[in-house]
């Protein structure tokens, strides 16, 4: 047992933290909430030099090898600065699924320059139908169709609701190869370039103008080599890769949840108001409690998860806990900050907690809500065995009809005794 | 008991809904409208609307004839706001209406219902509350503006801040400090300030849900001495009596039932892997408890307009929980029905692929903070406190405490 | 609109309140909670007398014809008394059926004698596989056979959950004769004798102590005579009242209600820690808030229903509202109320609030709980009509896309402005 | 980072689970026994099983050595705490195992050492905590209960209640007033009172869900000098540091474990309109939920005691939100589950028909008030206050404010 960093996490956290609130100020974010794109590259060139972007793949790859920890911490501190870039998009979901499933080429070609900053790619997976709820996240809901013709493959259909695919250099587009027997047979991963032609890209306006786009394949054609891991056996990588994905997403939550509470209680203490600081209403301080509660759960449920997938142990239970809880509990968490704050929290041109509102709801729909993953932790806990049977002998003293327990001590006794009497007073009455 | 309303009502109230239906433009829909910060053609529709409405006397059915209104109770006040409230619309005049005018109407001379009251009761003017500073949120008596007596005039000094209007005012009911006093609410008065005198400045600041809000910057702004509400210094409890009309609204329930009713069609007609949103067991117990909600809503609104219509026949009951709920139904609905959208429920009004119009995204931005005329702690207060007789701390010792919290900080 | 009673509405409340205070007070609900049978027939004699029994029978049959919302009067007070009587099983679950659907001969013979005090009669309609949830009170949940033989008819099956079962003369079973295209069809209404050969009936251990029968039926005979209202067609007037009597357990709930809310806040001015009544404490504050709105939300939406009830207007939808929430909400105020009185109100042997919860706990049960009647009513709401549209002209200046809406008035045009500019000199930086 | 255990840890935690599975008899079911008001078979059966754990240093695997234990650390105690948690057993002794003994430990003489911790080590005495006064419940300074030092003796007078206990003690850990001080704290000493010293009386109150609690009255009960336990006057203060050991519990979320567990299987095993239960979408998701809390409250209890093992390294944190998580679960698990469970939720545990052998029943009666060791109030506060460093009224404005407001009430 142990809940802390190691040193050396401790100093990438430090790190992490001073440089991001140098580059990655409040003003900038609300700039790229409001902005056209979102994204600035001299920022995004800045990560690639700190060694952010090649943080957890192999040096062999231009990485720095380091742990899924590492990875986990650096999320964390980027959830608390609201980072406005393509790093779970880029670095996560389609970087790490071409470090586990890509070939040599594929591998020694793109993640180098993933690393450097060069490449931005972004996960084409959620279709309209699918969007409604967790189907999303499931094989169910991949109705794109790859069809081959002749060397290459022609890739039809809409994905919607797709991370910043409008800077992206690469889309990591999940298509249908056949109809197998079940949904996740026939599923293959096609790294596609973003300007193919039949490809448009229309971004969406969203709650946390996070830049979302819909991706039309209109008969984009795609060589076979472009696809990453084994023809219809995508879906097995991806789906190891999103729950990566979901429990980073937690770690962000967890950063950002912990700034909002900084944010909350720094109010209810210098916020004054009937001559005292508003902290010293019980009403207040009930709202800093229950935030406390919801960072805290979250993080342990995150940091739990982190860690067996950092030791590679069997973790389903742990990463659907986390991802279910966290997703509600931030948003929980920005609300109570939202009943401390009143005003000055709801008021957008200068106030940093409606990004933190904003960008939560974001994360609480992506890579699957809580009960996309309550479903998936039910389908757990169901297999959970029953207690294991008391083996000691049995003595038959404890299932006594209640009114023949005759208690054995005194002050027990006596009052037993006399709810006994009163019974049976009151039936003599009645004959 | 009597849960109906009479003939001559019902009439009244389908009259009513027959105006607002005839007159509100078709495509108009009240939770897709931006609603705040209006364009030219906006700005005009709405003024032009506001004043059809006042030459029938929906704007203050309540008010006698002679101040501009229709004459009537405040049952068939409740009647028309709940008919309004349906359509989902906003008066331009809102505070006018609701909190302007009335405190004209009880603490007003003469000469300022004469001069005030038409403008409000026939729609053309526009008033605003400018009550709230930076530092007098929920401690409303903490007044930093300054109006200074001088000559015929009371020179204001001061900022107010999050004042929400739909058109640019005419008019402010403001309060200002014309005493040092403590306590400190007996040292405030009300004005009626002319919105375009000399000295005022405003800005516009963004809220959550692309609305707007503004602060109001007084520099000696020279207010003529007969546009003192009540009396000098009697400000503070002046206004909160007034406020007592601004809270048994009939129309927020009837607003509320409006959105539920479109999202029942919505989740009718909308399909989620091959079913009808309306069929899933979560959503149907889901909508079924917002739609008690509002009943809730609507029955505690009515019961406060009933109370006010038996004025002084009634024992005092000392609490109002319309806000109450208002508040906890605002906060908590959209959150629910975004939740059955799925990845769509972040979808803003006039995005590609909104669902249902995007309207729950914006409701859903706008409810992160439900403060108008205080938090809900605020209203948990009231009724812990004058519902139910609960002591509190009385406010002398605040200071004494809150000097006694210093050294520590040290 | 009226919100209040009548005057001889209010006169009955109070000499109701009187009578109660005095001839139920709280000892007497603990003693029949603990006792074997729960029942006083004394009481229940001067029940008669006070002519609550009859209240809202038609004179003809020895009754005082009240009207429906005297009956709820009644009922509320009662509730606030937590009266341990078979009032709600007798007057109104069978005496208001044998009054809808009875013959003329029935109602004759049976109705004074209610009235009187002379029979006690009780419901057996639920049954064990329908006990599970709303079934119980729908006609899917009616399986215990009658079965024709000669000139009688024989009954068969279990019934659970019956109240007051133990002390009633006639059990009012509900039996299936027929199996109909409809479940409805084939629902017939049989006035049993309880002493009858053949029906056996144990008292279950239930959290309210309140005596719910298992009530078994082994080839009981019933003639033809003791049908209520007309063959295979019985559960037309017993939904009916079921409906009523859903009611009248709410407005008996906001009675209860309302002392927990009395005592709560009682306890709250006049219990004194830290020096001070502990109601000062906004943590107290706020649950008394809450209990507030508890019991006054639950008092309106049921004397909505009352009302609408006894004006014979049209009222599923305030039927299903009023149980759907005082069920729940009334354990919720309970739960409050323990929460301000905390170790005083956990106290059985004196406490009063221990017998309000497990009571409420009965009460949100009975005859159906939330998740019944919010089916039921969104089968009422789904109905709605969707708002009438607005009918006038067009102006084409509403739907106009974000950024291109142009604010009239100066401040906020400086708004938008500035953020224009800004979005254009990101641009021009970018390129 | 590592939440997982050594493998020594996990050789312990077989080896206790083991002893418990072997040594509980198989009829045992922890939610359908009465667990209070034992019968004379019971209380023999708990007082042998605890002397057993005891020879086994599963009591006190904490302690050291010389003081009956087995010399671990915290994290070694929590996993013991947590085998035995989750066998749902509860220690006749836990007072004296989780409050006194911990505070002999730290407070007590040599002589008081080796007189008390022996007995509770071996599972031989028992101990209650006999705290609260009618007078005393959040506001646990408020001790009317005195002890007045007579020669050799200490003469104590006064009223304890809800106490709590399975089996008759043998010993009182008890707090009383020693002096009349103003703060009330600095006037309260803690002593080791013989059960049966002439004088004392026990009463037992009933509580829902078939408990029991006892009053204690002392009558001019002679406590002997030398049964002072730490400091004289220094008794409120060495009271809540020793709190501190009650509170890092990784019992109650292993005990609330086996319960799901169960209940999980019931919902495998039972059909309701033909499908299991378990297949419900509903009973999914609310399942679901509470595994989670629990594993919440897992992590929490197992940072506190981890916080423990680092005493001295780590910054203070402030606040373990143990209980807070204790308290809303235990109170809202039970309720969720009835509701599941139809008109058979209200079956009591030995009723016919009784689903699940009413064991929610049972929690959901004892969850109407979860208030050991203070209401879920008391938590926030500690949290807001010790955590967060929000700031407090002052104790000693108290009066001043209590006595303003009297006026009032003519």
């Amino acid at each position: 047992m142990d809940f802390s960093l190691t040193e050396a996490q401790e100093k990438l956290r430090k790190e992490a933290r001073a440089f991001l609130e140098k580059e990655c100020p409040e003003r900038l974010v609300r700039e790229m909430e409001e902005d056209d794109e979102g994204f600035s590259p001299e920022l995004w060139g800045k990560l690639a030099k700190m060694g952010w972007l090649g943080l957890a793949y192999p040096e062999e790859f231009g990485g720095k090898g380091g742990s899924f920890i590492d990875l986990a911490v650096i999320c964390e501190e980027m959830g608390r600065a609201m980072l406005p870039a393509p790093y779970l998009s880029t670095v996560v979901l389609c970087g790490l699924t071409i470090l586990e499933a890509g070939s040599m080429k594929q591998k020694t070609e793109l993640l180098p320059k993933i690393a450097n900053g060069e490449r931005v790619l972004s996960l084409a997976m959620t279709e309209p139908e699918s969007s409604w709820d967790g189907t999303a996240w499931k094989p169910e809901g991949i109705t794109v169709r790859a069809t081959p013709s002749g060397k290459d493959y022609v890739i039809n259909g809409t994905k919607l609701f797709v991370h910043d695919a409008h800077i992206a250099d690469y889309l990591l587009c999940v298509a249908r190869t056949r109809e197998g027997k079940k949904p996740d047979d026939g599923i293959t991963l096609f790294l596609v370039d973003a300007k193919s032609p039949g490809i448009s890209v229309e971004i969406l306006d969203t709650t946390a103008g996070d830049k979302q786009s819909e991706v039309t394949f209109k008969k984009v054609k795609v060589s076979k080599e472009s696809i990453i891991g084994t023809l219809h056996k995508g879906w097995a990588p991806l789906e190891k890769i999103i729950k990566k994905g979901a429990v980073l997403l937690c770690a962000d939550m967890v950063g950002a949840g912990q700034r909002v509470l900084e944010i909350t209680v720094d109010h209810a203490k210098t916020r004054v108001q009937f001559d005292m600081p508003i902290g010293i209403n019980q009403y207040v301080q009930d709202h800093c409690a229950f935030l406390v509660s919801e960072v805290d759960s979250s993080r342990w449920l995150t940091y739990q998860a982190v860690w067996k997938m950092s030791e590679d142990l069997p973790c389903e239970t742990e990463i659907a806990m986390a991802k279910a809880w966290t997703s509600d509990s931030h948003e929980r968490a920005c609300w109570r900050g939202h009943q401390v704050l009143a005003g000055v929290g709801y008021e957008v041109d200068r106030g940093v907690l409606p990004l933190f509102s904003r960008r939560g709801k974001a994360k609480q729909l992506h890579l699957g809500d809580s009960d996309f993953y309550l479903e998936k932790l039910m389908q757990e806990i169901e297999q959970w065995p029953p207690p294991e049977k008391f083996r000691g002998k049995p003595l038959g003293i404890f299932d006594i009809p209640r009114g023949k327990q005759v208690p054995s001590w005194q002050p027990w006794k006596e009052r037993w005794e006399e709810i006994e009497k009163r019974k049976k007073e009151r039936k003599k009455k009645k004959k | 008991m009597d849960f109906g309303f009479t003939e001559k009502q019902e009439k009244l109230r389908k009259a009513a809904r027959e105006f607002f239906l005839n007159e509100m433009p078709e495509d108009f829909d009240p939770d897709v409208e931006t609603m705040f910060s209006l364009t030219k053609e906006q700005t005009a529709f709405w003024m032009k609307f506001q004043k059809k409405a006042g030459k029938k006397g929906y704007l203050t059915p309540g008010w006698s004839k002679e101040t501009g209104g229709l004459g009537y109770g405040p049952i068939e006040q409740g009647i028309v706001e709940e008919e309004w409230g349906f359509t989902g619309g906003r008066w331009p005049n809102a505070s006018g209406l609701h909190i302007a005018g009335p405190a004209v109407q009880v603490f007003g001379t003469e000469e300022q219902k004469k001069k005030f009251l038409p403008g409000i009761a026939q729609g053309t003017a526009i008033w605003n509350q400018a009550f709230t500073e930076p530092d007098a949120g929920s401690d409303e008596a903490n007044q930093k503006t300054t109006a200074v007596l001088k000559g015929n005039y009371y020179v204001l000094n001061g900022q107010k801040t999050f004042i929400t209007t739909l058109i640019k005012p005419d008019y402010l009911y403001t309060l200002a400090r014309t005493a040092e006093t403590e306590p400190k609410h007996q040292g405030i008065s009300l004005f009626l300030v002319p919105a375009d005198a000399p000295g005022i400045t405003y800005q516009a600041q963004g809220t959550m849900g692309f609305g707007t809000q503004l602060n109001i910057y007084y520099k000696n702004v020279k207010v003529p001495k007969e546009n003192l509400l009540g009396e000098l210094n009697r400000g503070f409890y002046h206004a909160m009596a007034a406020f007592e009309f601004e809270r048994s609204g009939t129309g927020n329930p009837a607003n509320a039932k409006r959105r539920l009713t479109e999202f029942i069609q919505f989740c009718k007609k909308t399909k989620r892997n091959g079913k009808p949103l309306i069929k899933d067991t979560d959503v149907r117990k889901t909508v079924a408890k917002m739609a008690i909600d509002i009943e809730i809503q609507r029955l505690i609104a009515w019961e406060a307009v009933w109370r006010h219509s038996q004025k002084g026949q009634l024992p005092p009951k000392g609490y109002d929980l319309s806000g109450f709920f208002n508040k906890i139904n605002s906060t908590q609905h959209p959150e629910t029905m975004m939740h059955i959208m799925g990845l769509y429920g972040q979808l803003r009004s006039g995005a590609k692929w909104a669902k249902f119009a995007g309207k729950i995204e914006r409701r859903w931005q706008v409810a992160r903070s439900v403060h108008p005329a205080g938090t809900l702690e605020v209203n948990k207060i009231v009724v812990a406190g004058r519902g139910l007789g609960l002591p509190r701390i009385p406010a002398r010792f605040n200071k004494m405490i809150a000097e006694s919290l210093q050294p520590k900080k040290k």
